[in-house]
């Protein structure tokens, strides 16, 4: 779960800008992937035509509740975690696909032989 | 501090033919007024760079796009039915004026400042 | 003073398919924190009308869409060649904020106001 030390209520202009790594999708004014933030860094897996793609960047503090947060229902499996302890924070983080929703195998008419 | 969350896939593989597309950034757009045919009111410039936006907006939204939290909640909501719910729209975030040399309606010259005619920057929105 | 342009067209009765589609305006968009899997950290509202904004930009953008000059260029730009610029897009132009009553990862009870969760109007950028 989130750990927000006050967070909501400190002003915009006291917090601090982080630096993350980013891979994928980086600013156009990013030099070696790297990126500045004034919310998280993330690392996200997700899956790709069948195959787990990895990106990481940053994520703005505005909304950073709910993208850190994301949804277990997106029709894509994924996974994204977000850190803001220190620079380059999302370098430690691996998360992980979560298990592929099985097809249910009852469709309702259950076939007694 | 990390915060983790994972999300269960409902369908396949799908999605090949969106990462063949970029992502949300500034792309260049050439404006010649003398192809728009305004080359008769319009005495400089003839063209001028003025950019435009273009690509997808999907989850997680990074930070240099700016996104609004209706952006991210629409994005979100997209990833669960995109059927139901577009993804949010790559657009300027930030503009820049040019100054342009004409004649009037009155066969003055003037030289006059317009807002917003260059992008600066693109965000989803 | 009385302005006026003609412009010829270059294809055939184009753009009956684009007509059928709807101008760029604002549409339901009830997001529900239960489906969305939040209902574990969103204690109220659980649900709320966002509206979202969807629909063409075509010439002319009319005044109640707060067009940018950019965005009239790009849609000029794109009237001379679709293919090659892309229209403008619908987007939120004004928007506003709800407050939501949370738990947060210190297990405190957070009354939040959130900015610019509501759509109250589209606007073609």
């Amino acid at each position: 779960h989130r750990k927000e030390d006050g967070e909501s209520t400190a002003p915009a202009t006291t917090r601090r800008l982080l630096w993350c790594y980013c891979h994928h999708h980086c600013p156009e004014d990013s030099s070696n992937n790297t990126c500045r933030t004034d919310g998280y860094c993330f690392t996200m897996i997700e899956e790709e035509s069948g195959l787990p793609l990895l990106t990481s960047g940053c994520l703005g503090w505005e909304g950073s509740d709910f993208q850190c947060r994301d949804t277990p229902k997106s029709h894509r499996r994924r996974a994204i975690e977000c850190c803001t302890d220190a620079d380059y924070c999302n370098k430690d983080l691996h998360p992980t696909l979560p298990p592929q929703k099985t097809q249910s195998f009852f469709d309702g008419n259950v076939h007694h032989i | 501090t990390a915060i983790s969350a994972r999300s269960g896939g409902g369908g396949g593989g799908r999605g090949h033919g969106k990462r063949s597309k970029t992502r949300c950034s500034r792309k260049p757009l050439h404006v010649n007024f003398k192809e728009l045919g305004w080359d008769d009111w319009i005495i400089a410039p003839l063209d001028y760079e003025a950019y435009h936006c273009e690509g997808i907006c999907d989850f997680p939204l990074r930070s240099h796009l700016e996104p609004t939290n209706h952006a991210i909640i629409q994005t979100l909501m997209n990833s669960m039915d995109p059927e139901s719910t577009p993804p949010s729209c790559c657009v300027p975030s930030k503009l820049s004026p040019i100054s342009i040399l004409y004649i009037d309606s009155g066969n003055n010259v003037v030289y006059k400042q317009y807002e917003d005619m260059v992008v600066e920057s693109c965000g989803c929105r």
